[in-house]
């Protein structure tokens, strides 16, 4: 199974990458994507994530195919 | 009910007189309209901002404006609404957002278009990245609540 | 600041690019426009009304427009307000009133606004005389509470 | 002494007139111009007052040349 991972803003800088495909045989929540992609590290303060562009917890399972995005706090308008 | 992106400067009087031309076919006649526009300040926090970078989550972004109207639509008598958010470079007093709600009665224009701002401002995945007249950018961090009186 | 008595149907839209071009001379840059325009509709209390009277008393109706601004300002931080209000033979789809608020910060903008149209609808000396299709003319009576929610 | 009476919207009608020039001699309260400029009519539901075009109580004294207005509750916006 395959998931897309994007990183936004200052996160993206923080992470290395903006966007990566992550390949797994377990189950794996958003939190797990997290720390699997990012080889282990720290989570941000105020971490917030989307799965299929829907915000979502970090203890949400992700499925195969679907798009895995993690953002700092929003600061538009 | 209609969301725009923008990757351009535009002009919010001009789209609101736009929108507002295509809405009177059929709806019902509103006798209440509020307008929210925010304008790029060419300071934050203290020190001279040049010029901004807003990023956004194309798709997402949209979908979520989508939301807030829809919620807001759920919640006040609203007749129709439209926001219009720019995206990419901005320069100082340029307008970055715009909202527009239109009602039957003044309290729902209010405070339909006040909620809207807020869930904005609070869950719209926008960032904005400033340029300052150094040269260096830094990330604003955190959108404060515009409810509280500062 | 300023108010205006309008006794011929005006363009809101242009008004507020008129009076917003006067005004970034000098002041501080604002980050936040709050708008809200009242707008005649055909029908009230389920009567389908054909044109509207609007009266007032000229020289105090300016005087006390005049302090809600004074007032707003006193207590939010304005950068600049202005209002326009109709009087005279009012057609429906005409602007009755335009109250435009400019603001560093959105929560003043959107609470000044709000306060400045309900102390207008309650306190500023306009009548409305509605003209019915049959012809009858009715005075209306009284201004709802638009903080309220209907 | 001499003051201005006037009469806005549905009041005007009420009255019968619109404006009137009121002489008087002894003090009298906004109340007292009421009563003699409109024989005694009696007083209308929420009846609001000005005094030189400033909303003014019942109980306030007119002065020499005042301008005082009567008129029902306001229906702008």
């Amino acid at each position: 199974m395959s998931i897309k991972v994007r990183y936004f803003a200052s996160l993206g800088e923080r992470v290395g990458q903006t966007e990566s495909d992550l390949d797994f045989v377990q189950d794996l929540t958003v939190r797990d994507v997290w720390q699997l992609d990012t080889s282990g590290k720290p989570f941000p303060e105020n971490l917030l994530a989307a799965v299929n562009m829907e915000y979502a917890g970090l203890d949400v399972q992700v499925q195969d195919g679907d798009e895995v995005a993690f953002f700092p706090p929003v600061t538009g308008g | 009910m209609k969301v725009k992106i923008c990757p351009e400067a535009f002009n919010p009087w001009q789209e609101i007189q736009d929108y507002q031309a295509n809405l009177t076919e059929g709806s019902p006649k509103f006798g209440a309209t509020s307008i929210f526009i925010g304008t790029m300040r060419d300071y934050n926090e203290g020190v001279t901002v040049q010029s901004m970078a807003l990023d956004y989550y194309p798709g997402m972004t949209e979908k979520q404006l989508e939301k807030i109207l829809t919620d807001a639509g759920e919640y006040w008598q609203i007749i129709d609404a439209y926001i219009v958010h720019r995206v990419g470079e901005i320069q100082p007093d340029e307008t970055i957002v715009l909202v527009a709600v239109w009602t039957s009665h003044r309290g729902d224009a209010f405070d339909a278009n006040r909620a809207i701002m807020e869930a904005l401002k609070s869950t719209a995945p926008f960032w904005k990245k400033e340029v300052l007249t150094t040269g260096q950018t830094r990330w604003v961090e955190k959108n404060t609540d515009g409810y509280q009186k500062m």
